[in-house]
């Protein structure tokens, strides 16, 4: 792998930069790998990179019907953090935290993992109480996440209206200090780069249409838009598609996929300097380092894989946000998109085996796994060499569907992403 | 002078209104119906701006929407100053204050224009590359500095005072755009009677008829008549910005931008949002630059704007003209220039081989040099270029509706495959009329741009193939390329262009990346319409609402009701408003609003069979005349609501839920009415708005509640505890319910809500009478709190069953099915260890507990440590006078009498675990 | 009573108040009849109103109105001293069904002049041209961010019902939208 | 915003009066006491999730307060037909339902 460095940058520069070699290469696919990883997103192509860097295992293919990075990894609104309530979680998130925390020197690409601190508001009594449960919960836990008051929360991001007469005040807020933002670009192409690096097969332009499976029902294969490749191991982590994926071995699955809405504006010299996140009025804002304000809001109301969504949810995102931030109304709206999330019945991931043997699922992540991203690929690499899962996933197997044992973070938390 | 470029005739401005402006301080004057590009044009101003990256200095490319380069704030005062205008959209006021961006310290000599000199070591994607060591230093370091170089123009400091509006809108056709296509289309709909909106971006209809001077007769014609017919709307100044599902469309409209500051009696901007039978889009088509060295210079300009600033504006934008093109079109905008009296230098047309090779000049151009089919250079003297690449659609909408693009080779560009159901383009948006342009080679060595905005060269989209980055969409990201605030309207088929020659496909192949809405930027503000301050949220009140807030109330929120929290007497803080209360409930009494609990009539032959089903209970045994309190689960098992069953008559209930659930409750409710349970009689009304409640609880209730009724005898006899009756109290027809939420004797008194405000004083009139007061939410929480009864949102958290609660008992159990019942059985919800509802008392009794505090099983438990529980209510007991708390522990009943730790940032606080009952567990007061 | 609302003209802007009023005013008696088709011509007879079969439609008579809200469920409106309630209850006592007395829940607003609909369409998507939404149309609906009912009286005048607790929002939305009401 | 027709109120109307409820056609088990986990189960958290025709209740809950019946496109968000809970899923024509 060509390294990356300033020196690299201008040594190239003297020779007009026509020395730099692809990102990764271009895989044709092979007619056999040991495991295929269905869908090139950030999960998929960490799970890969995983798979080569921890496993030693580099006969991988990632599969990707388009091109990577494309699904929901390039278009969220990029919000990294780990102050989760549970402590399974916890364990999860904060697992994925510390890995964001060396990703750029790991895979010599600057993913601009940026922990300016996100602030969650509260608005009001019950707000109070449930994002206090968390400071707690977390700092047992030994996450970073602090109790702020209104006028500690409008010192930390200025542009906050904190005063009493508004319709929502501020009556708190919690920081994540390490929490923030990273480059969602980089990081698909970041793992991309250093897993083709390492021997894994990068293929886009491949979309499964058919998964195949022996007489004992077990996985043997997949069929793509570019031929049949064989393996008996197939890890699925196509987000906002696993349930038409995962269809195509007769798998039903606990999964609905709703549109999820973002948008930017304008790019304005700095006036953010943190992510703020508001369930109450249901937005969330933090700004780019192009300067863009990135703005997102919870599903629309129906499911569907159209990758757009409706108008006055985006009224409804900004009405808020400009109460939130007054001085932000006059600002415009640039460009408004939709991804497809894929939503579980307690808004946790379905990480693990599943009851087809060689079929093993990454997905549920829902409205906030961009964050998951490094921990989930490092797990779920774990859980498909060793074939079973890692203990920190355990608990978001598919089975605690069947006991109920599941870890809702939504009803608790009241807060996504 | 003034206005040296204006020509002394022509144009569609109003030569008799001069208005002053002024851009960077300095002073100058145009004239009505000038944009500001074509008043700064006038006045020779070609340096508008600087560019994103290398800050290089730019002049006005377009004369219009797509326009890349000259971005402007406008500073109208306080709070209205508004970043990232077009100057070719601006239209003049007296008065116009225009800022440059992107510069400092001054647009002239602007610091920044040094990144040029390393802009070698900042090609697409620069920053993937470095900035990684030290670690500490990007977050610390680079970060910091690339976020000040970045962003564009700066956001206002100030709340924004304009106001915004909001129109829906139904029609028979939608037309966008009023140029000849639009205008025609329109009329044709118009004069058979259909219902019309047309609607233009521009400030003037006419579309690319501004530009012509001989059309000015047939635009006055199409004009008058639309106006003259009552059943087309016609919206100037409006762009439609989206194109959503089912053919619904949404325009922005600029109401009050244009005029000077002084008049403000109208919103600045309204979202329309229609609906039309059909959508007629008459886009146009956008002029593409062509790409050569130096093409971003000051004074560079796309050939038809150079027609527009002529034309339109009176404006001669050059003297000396070089005019390089790939189509006809080129030859039509020269002969047009120099009827306005400009010196064509020389016309370069690509199909012969020729191009432009560089161009010079600092701020504003005065060369070009042209490199000949011989491959021999030939400089030529000029103070304006225009050029024409050929015509791009204005395929934005069609495509936005999901319209299907194929490529045009004789146009080289993309135009609609047809039509959708009830959308369709026509005119230059369909590719008609549009000049044929053949593909032309495209040289570029020194720097040839691509997206002007985000200053993305030739050779940064052939880097972006040389770094693998094949498909559109991500040479888009990697090189940023029509990622600016234009979305590269002038740039997208260019940058296809080069791509596709680099990878050596089709452009047709290569296909184009997304399109997305707004159009062009929307105010934040315009989209949020009227939905501001008081009204971005509605704010409900109670019955009592003017009584408290005359008596000291402070309020909180509880979803979208202003609730009382507690009532300060002669300045009190909260704690001790809050004990007195909680005393005066306990010593004699207290009254409070309840009349947010949401509340339900159930009615039917089958009501009770439905209400078996709906809750955990068994109300089979519910006497006509009693009440009970009732728990709901989802159907996952999970505590969902809970509230107070009353029967009021063998077929008809009265059933309250929590204050914010009334929504939620009647959806669950009506669904399985409607969809499982559907051979019942039910019906449910809502009438949670019909009720005012108000509970009234102490020991002295009975005489406060007995004052105001004849009707109902309320002696214990008669009305134990959880009965119900009806009757009236102060002369209105009144539902009184003896329950409680404080472990007191309680009524809570159900009127007509048009009778709340009059019932309410007249209570505490009589709850004077006998020392009590009215009591808040506050006072309310440690009333409940001291008996052990749970809020559900508080107790519980979505992962709470009944037996969690210590509710098992609860649950009917002969009752075959309730929804729910099913899922209690799933493995984890009947195991054992779960999470349990308990009291806590702290050793030390003065140690207050936090809300949501965790709780282990031994002190100074290290980091990581599992958390048994955690502590959902806490409070200051004021007849125990110390700290209580309630709290979900894991085997929590087993545990009661052992000691548990709550770790808190200063240390633990070891609690002991208790029954949740602290006060009158055996129920005396109630029942008293 | 006391009037949730007070019965007064609100003042516009300009001359936007010729093109349009609201004023507040009494709710009247007020029952929702919910029972199957038999019953509710039953509640017909004795109420002296026909409940209307097709959905979304009023019927009025001498100063009653039955307005088709559901398919089971119609709102019955009498005037503030019209005592129908018991002998409804009476005729209907051997059905099933449900009549429920909610007189005190709504405030009601009077929207009336030649830019009613415009001025509804500020907040409210539905559409309300003639053709679409003629006179004695009525429905529940979405205003702005509550559920209203709206009934159109005449042709230019509609009555339009929302919880009390929310009258004070709608009326500053439609004030608000009135002052920025677009030409007709 | 979608135009959704209401199979009882016989107009279509804007999306915002509905709200969703989710995969239509679901059995409740008849009785759940004798549904097994995995029956129970699959009627409480599996669904379909189709990418294409979908059929899907909506709740009219600021008109009628209806529970109804729809299909439509996952893909294109294009309502084909809606109609009355508990009728027979009607033949569908091309003809746009909303
Ligand atoms: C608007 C929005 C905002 C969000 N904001 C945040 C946030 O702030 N913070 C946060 O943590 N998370 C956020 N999320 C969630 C986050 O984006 C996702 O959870 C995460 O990116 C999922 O990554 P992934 O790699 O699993 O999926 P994806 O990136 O979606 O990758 C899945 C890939 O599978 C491919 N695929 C699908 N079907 C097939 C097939 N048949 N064959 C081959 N390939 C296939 C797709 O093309 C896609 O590239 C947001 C999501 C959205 C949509
Ligand atoms: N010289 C050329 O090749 C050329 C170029 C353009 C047009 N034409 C001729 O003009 C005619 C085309 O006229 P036309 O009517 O199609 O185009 P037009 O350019 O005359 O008018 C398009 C109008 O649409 C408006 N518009 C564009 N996007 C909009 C949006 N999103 N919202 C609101 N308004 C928007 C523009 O402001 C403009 O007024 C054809 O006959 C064609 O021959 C020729
Ligand atoms: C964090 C973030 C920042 C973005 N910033 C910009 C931007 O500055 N300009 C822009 O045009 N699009 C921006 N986008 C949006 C992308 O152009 C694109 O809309 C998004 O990746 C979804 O893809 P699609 O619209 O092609 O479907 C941004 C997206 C993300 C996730
Ligand atoms: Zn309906």
């Amino acid at each position: 792998m060509q390294r990356f460095s300033f020196f690299q940058l201008l040594r190239q520069s003297f020779g007009n930069h026509v020395g730099w070699q692809p990102h990764w290469r271009a895989a044709a696919p092979k007619s056999s790998y040991d495991i295929v990883i269905v869908g090139g997103g950030g999960h998929g192509l960490a799970t890969a990179y995983y798979l080569a860097s921890e496993h030693g295992l580099t006969n991988i293919a990632v599969v990707e019907k388009g091109w990577i990075g494309g699904g929901n990894t390039g278009r969220n609104t990029t919000i990294v953090r780990s102050n989760y309530l549970f402590e399974e979680s916890e364990a999860l998130f904060e697992h994925s935290m510390k890995l964001w925390e060396g990703l750029s020197q790991a895979l010599n690409y600057n993913v601009m993992y940026s922990p300016r601190g996100v602030l969650v508001l509260a608005h009001n009594t019950t707000d109070a109480q449930v994002i206090r449960r968390h400071v707690h919960a977390n700092r047992l836990a030994g996450i970073d996440n602090e109790w702020m008051t209104p006028e500690q929360a409008q010192a930390f991001c200025p542009i906050l209206d904190v005063s009493r007469n508004v319709r929502y005040p501020v009556v708190g807020a919690s920081l994540q200090r390490r929490g923030g933002t990273a480059r969602h670009d980089a990081v698909a192409w970041g793992y991309a780069r250093a897993a083709s690096a390492l021997g894994v097969d990068i293929i886009e332009n491949c979309e499964v249409t058919a998964i195949r499976r022996d007489a004992r029902g077990a996985v043997s294969g997949i069929e793509t838009t570019r031929g049949e490749i064989a393996t008996h191991k197939l890890g699925l982590v196509t987000a906002g598609h696993t349930s038409v994926v995962a269809g195509m071995a007769g798998l039903k699955l606990p999964m609905e996929s709703y549109p999820l809405q973002a948008l930017v504006s304008e790019p304005v010299k700095p006036v953010m300097p943190c992510v703020v996140m508001s369930n109450s009025i249901h937005a969330y804002m933090s700004q780019s380092d192009k300067g863009e304000l990135v703005i997102g809001a919870g599903t629309d109301a129906y499911t569907s894989y159209s990758q757009r969504g409706a108008l006055h949810v985006t009224s409804q995102t900004l009405d808020a946000l400009c109460e939130l931030f007054p001085i932000v109304r006059r600002l415009r709206m640039l460009r408004n998109w939709g991804g497809i999330v894929d939503v579980t019945p307690d808004r946790s991931p379905i990480i693990g085996p599943t009851p087809v043997e060689g079929l093993y699922l990454n997905c549920g992540w829902g409205t906030g796994g961009f964050k998951a991203t490094p921990g989930s690929g490092h797990l779920f690499a774990h859980t498909l060499a060793r074939g079973e899962p890692h203990a920190i996933v355990a608990p978001f197997d598919l089975d605690r569907f069947t006991t109920g044992k599941l870890v809702d973070e939504s009803t608790a938390a009241a807060v996504a992403h | 002078m003034t206005q040296p470029y204006r020509l002394p005739t022509g144009g569609r401005i109003a030569r008799s209104r001069p208005l002053r402006f002024t851009f960077d301080g300095r002073s100058y004057e145009g004239y009505a119906g000038d944009t500001l590009a074509s008043a700064l044009l006038a006045n020779g101003v070609h340096l508008v701006g600087r560019s994103f990256k290398y800050h290089r200095p730019r002049g006005i490319l377009s004369a219009g929407s797509e326009e890349p380069n000259a971005l402007m704030t406008i500073d109208r005062g306080a709070g209205r100053v508004t970043p990232n205008l077009r100057a070719t959209q601006i239209e003049l006021y007296d008065g116009l204050c225009a800022i440059s961006q992107n510069r400092w310290p001054s647009l002239d000599f602007d610091l920044g224009a040094a990144s040029q000199f390393v802009s070698r070591l900042l090609p697409a994607g620069f920053y993937y590359k470095t900035f990684m060591w030290p670690r500490a230093a990007w977050r610390r370091v680079y970060e910091p500095l690339i976020r000040r170089a970045a962003g564009l123009g700066k956001a206002p400091r100030a709340p924004d005072p304009d106001r915004y509006t909001n129109q829906f809108a139904h029609c028979d056709v939608l037309v966008i755009g009023a140029g000849p296509a639009g205008l025609e289309a329109a009329l044709r709909a118009g004069r058979a009677g259909s219902s019309v909106i047309l609607c233009d971006e521009q400030q003037e209809l006419g579309g690319s008829l501004l530009n012509n001077s001989q059309a000015a007769e047939r635009l006055l014609q199409y004009t008058n008549e639309l106006r003259a017919l009552p059943n087309v709307r016609l919206l100037r100044r409006t762009t439609a910005f989206g194109v959503f599902a089912q053919n619904f469309v949404a325009l922005a409209e600029r109401i009050n931008d244009h005029l000077p500051a002084s008049n403000k009696d109208m919103p600045r901007e309204s979202l329309w949002q229609v609906r039309a039978e059909r959508t007629v889009i008459a886009t146009g088509a956008i002029e593409r630059p062509l790409v050569f060295p130096g093409n971003d210079r000051p004074g560079v300009m796309l050939a038809h704007a150079g027609l527009a600033y002529v034309n339109r504006y009176g404006v001669l934008p050059g003297k000396q003209v070089v005019i390089a093109t790939t189509n006809d079109d080129g030859y039509a905008v020269a002969d047009a220039l120099k009827a306005a009296g400009a010196e064509i230098a020389t016309i370069v047309d690509l199909r012969r081989d020729e191009t432009i090779a560089a161009t010079h000049g600092g701020k504003r151009i005065s060369s070009v040099d042209i490199r000949l089919p011989d491959n021999s250079l030939r400089r030529i003297a000029c103070d304006l270029l225009l050029m024409s690449g050929g015509w791009t659609p204005s395929v934005h909408l069609f495509s936005q509706a999901r319209g299907k693009l194929r490529f045009d080779v004789p146009l080289q560009c993309f135009v609609p495959d047809g039509t959708l159901d009830a959308i369709e383009c026509v005119g230059g948006c369909a590719g008609a009329g549009l000049q044929p342009s053949p593909a032309t080679q495209i040289v570029a060595d020194g720097k040839s741009f691509v997206d002007f905005q985000n200053d993305v060269t030739s050779a940064d989209i052939e880097l972006a193939v040389r770094e693998g980055f094949r498909s559109v969409e991500h040479i888009k990201r990697y090189t940023t390329s029509g990622m600016a605030t234009d979305q590269g309207k002038t740039s997208n088929m260019n940058a296809l262009a080069i791509a596709a020659a680099t990878i050596d496909a089709p452009v047709g192949s290569v296909g184009t990346t997304t399109f997305r809405q707004p159009f062009t930027p929307v105010t934040f503000g315009t989209l949020a319409g009227l939905s501001r301050g008081a009204l971005f949220e509605p704010v409900r009140t109670l019955p009592s609402h003017d009584w408290a807030l005359a008596h000291g109330a402070v309020f909180e929120d509880t979803g979208q009701w202003k609730r009382a929290s507690y009532f300060s007497l002669k300045g009190e803080g909260m704690r001790d408003a809050v004990m007195r209360e909680c005393r005066t409930v306990r010593a004699a009494a207290g009254i409070f609003d309840a009349s947010s609990l949401g509340k339900i009539e159930i009615s039917g032959p089958d009501a009770l069979t439905f209400l078996n089903r709906i809750y955990i209970n068994d109300f089979s045994r519910l006497d006509i005349g009693r009440c009970r309190y009732a728990l709901m689960l989802n159907e996952a098992g999970l505590a969902m609501d809970d509230g107070i069953v009353g029967r009021l008559a063998e077929t008809r209930f009265h059933v309250t839920t929590t204050s914010g659930g009334i929504g939620h409750v009647l959806h669950h409710m009506e669904d399985f009415l409607q969809t499982e349970f559907t051979s019942l009689q039910v019906w449910l009304t809502d009438v949670t708005e019909q009720w005012s409640t108000f509970a009234v609880q102490g020991p002295r209730a009975r005489d406060i509640v007995g004052e105001l009724t004849t009707t109902i005898d309320l002696s214990p006899g008669s009305m134990s505890h959880m009965s119900l009756r009806e009757g009236s109290v102060c002369d209105a027809d009144a539902r009184l319910m003896r329950v409680s939420f404080t472990g007191e004797c309680g009524y809570e008194i159900n009127v007509p809500s048009s009778e709340g405000a009059r019932v309410w004083a007249a209570l505490y009139e009589s709850a004077s009478r006998h020392d009590a007061s009215a009591y808040g939410l506050e006072a309310l929480n440690v009333l409940r709190a001291e008996k052990g009864y749970i809020i559900v949102g508080q107790e519980t958290d979505g992962s709470t069953t009944p037996d969690d609660l210590g509710f098992g008992k609860m649950i009917g159990a002969r009752k075959d099915d309730f929804v729910g019942k099913r899922s209690l059985s799933l493995a984890h919800l009947a195991s054992s260890g779960r999470k349990q509802l308990v009291g806590l008392k702290p050793l030390d009794p003065q140690k207050m507990l936090e809300e949501g505090a965790q709780i282990t099983l031994q002190s100074g438990a290290p980091t990581g440590s599992h958390a048994v529980g955690h502590v959902t209510t806490a409070c200051w007991s004021a007849v125990l006078d110390r700290s209580i708390a309630l709290a979900l522990v894991e085997n929590g009943r087993a545990l009661i009498g052992s000691t548990l730790h709550v770790p808190m940032p200063n240390g633990d606080i070891p609690v002991e675990v208790t029954s949740p009952v602290f006060v009158d567990p055996a129920g005396a007061r109630l029942h008293g | 009573m006391v009037e949730p609302v007070p019965s007064t003209r609100f003042t516009l802007g300009n001359n936007r108040a010729e093109r349009v009023s609201i004023l507040g005013i009494a709710p009247g008696r007020q029952f929702v009849f919910r029972g199957p088709r038999e019953v509710a011509d039953q509640c017909g007879a004795a109420f002296g109103v026909d409940l209307p079969a097709s959905p979304c439609r009023a019927n009025r008579q001498d100063g009653r109105a039955a307005l088709r809200l559901g398919p089971d469920e119609w709102l019955l409106i009498a005037l503030p001293d019209d005592a129908v309630l018991a002998s409804l209850r009476h005729s209907l006592s051997r059905f099933a069904h449900a009549l429920v007395d909610v007189s005190s829940s709504d405030a009601v607003f009077e929207i009336r002049g030649p830019s009613t609909a415009l001025l509804l369409n500020a907040a409210i998507p539905l559409d309300l041209s003639p053709k679409t939404f003629p006179v004695d149309a009525c429905t529940r609906t979405i205003l702005a961010k509550v559920g209203v009912l709206l009934w159109r009286t005449e042709q230019e005048c509609f009555r339009l019902q929302v919880a009390r607790s929310f009258a004070a929002y709608v009326h500053d939305v439609l004030a608000e939208a009135a002052w920025g009401l677009p030409d007709a | 915003m979608l135009l959704i027709r209401c199979p009882y109120c016989e107009t279509a109307r804007p999306e915002v009066e509905f709200r969703h409820g989710g995969e239509a056609l679901m059995e409740r088990p008849r009785d759940p006491s004798r549904a097994s986990d995995a029956e129970w189960i699959d009627y409480l958290y599996m669904r379909r999730n189709p990418k294409g025709p979908h059929a899907e209740r909506w709740r009219h809950v600021h008109g009628c307060g209806r529970f109804f019946n729809c299909l439509r496109d996952t893909v294109s968000d294009r309502i084909v037909v809606t109609w009355r809970a508990g009728e027979p899923v009607p033949e569908v024509t091309d003809g746009d339902g909303a």
